[in-house]
């Protein structure tokens, strides 16, 4: 099951990538992701996650070819 | 109805000018026009702010757009309307943002558009990123509640 | 801040460009700019209107428009203004008025577009004579809420 | 004392006069100085009164000098 996370801003910096492919073996949720991909880093506080670029918890469950997205608050306009 | 990101700088006046002349099936039907447009300013949060780079996810973004738009369309009696958003690198007082909309009477009009701004604000991923005057370059944390006294949070 | 009445037609969007053009003083310095344009339609309550007379009280208007105007600035954080009134023969399509408010935060700029337009509905001494399609001449007896759905009343 | 009257719009034309000068000895009211110039009219329903290009009301005294207008609800915008 592959999954395609995405970072964007400030924790695109932070994290020093944009962007990392994910095989799993069975589903995990979002905030299961992070702490998969990132164990030394606490989720920052207030950040947004989406799914398939729509709004979603942390606890949604990822699908096989799901692009997941996780982002700080957002300041256009 | 026009949803549209930019990543060239563009004049609000002329593009609402044009877009109004092109809608001619439009003539005679709105009475009223609500517009806002955001421009960037010169300083934020008591700093000089020389430069902007405003990130955004690209689908995701249109995605949300399109969708705050047809909540306001489901909302009120509108006609038509305009967004269009600035993109990638910014100068002081290039628009960053316009939003219009055309109805028939100006209350649609009026909360449509305030709606779709707050909505966008809120909800549209674009990200702001400001190099200052002293060489920072710092990440806009959140959107203020867009009022200069905060004698008006309380409203 | 410039307050007008205007007995020949105009071009909103052209009016909007040129007055922030030379407003050089204001560059870098607003973040929001809230317009509202209100625009004679070709029908009113079911009838089709072909022409239309816009009476005033030369003077009393003016006096009136530009307290509405102050009483804004009092209220909000205003960087500057417009509001543009058309009088005498206006055809459809026409732009009967432009209100235009520049603020730092889009809040400010929001709020006084919405307060001078209400305000100058209710206060300010301006008369409609619509001619219908029919031939009948008759003057428009009052103003309406602003909206096109009766649901929206109740707000 | 003298004082000017003015109408507007639809009461402009029912009045077949948009203005009138009129001799007062003694203060009235701007509604008793509708009843003196139109005997015959009830003052309509919803009529604005202006003293000075200022909203006033109907028992508001006039002195010399003044300008008076009575026109039909606002309709501009």
């Amino acid at each position: 099951m592959s999954i395609k996370v995405r970072y964007f801003a400030s924790l695109k910096e932070r994290l020093g990538h944009a962007e990392t492919e994910l095989e799993l073996s069975a589903p995990l949720s979002a905030g299961q992701i992070w702490q998969r991909l990132n164990p030394a880093i606490p989720l920052p506080e207030g950040t947004l996650t989406a799914i398939n670029m729509e709004y979603a918890s942390l606890d949604s469950l990822l699908t096989d070819g799901d692009e997941l997205a996780f982002f700080p608050p957002v300041t256009g306009g | 109805m026009q949803i549209k990101l930019s990543a060239e700088p563009f004049n609000p006046w002329q593009i609402l000018h044009d877009y109004e002349t092109e809608q001619r099936q439009l003539a005679g039907q709105y009475g009223a026009t609500a517009v806002f447009v955001g421009t960037m300013r010169d300083f934020n949060q008591g700093d000089d702010v020389v430069v902007m780079q405003l990130d955004h996810y690209p689908g995701m973004t249109e995605k949300q757009l399109t969708r705050i738009v047809e909540q306001a369309q489901q909302q009120w009696a509108i006609l038509d309307g305009l967004l269009l958003h600035r993109v990638g690198k910014i100068e002081p007082n290039d628009t960053l943002v316009i939003v219009a909309v055309w109805s028939a009477h100006r209350g649609d009009a009026f909360d449509a558009s305030r709606f779709i701004m707050e909505a966008l604000k809120k909800q549209a991923p674009f990200w702001k990123q400001e190099t200052l005057s002293s060489g920072e370059v710092r990440w806009v944390s959140s959107n203020s509640d867009g009022y200069l006294k905060p004698a008006h949070n309380a409203k």
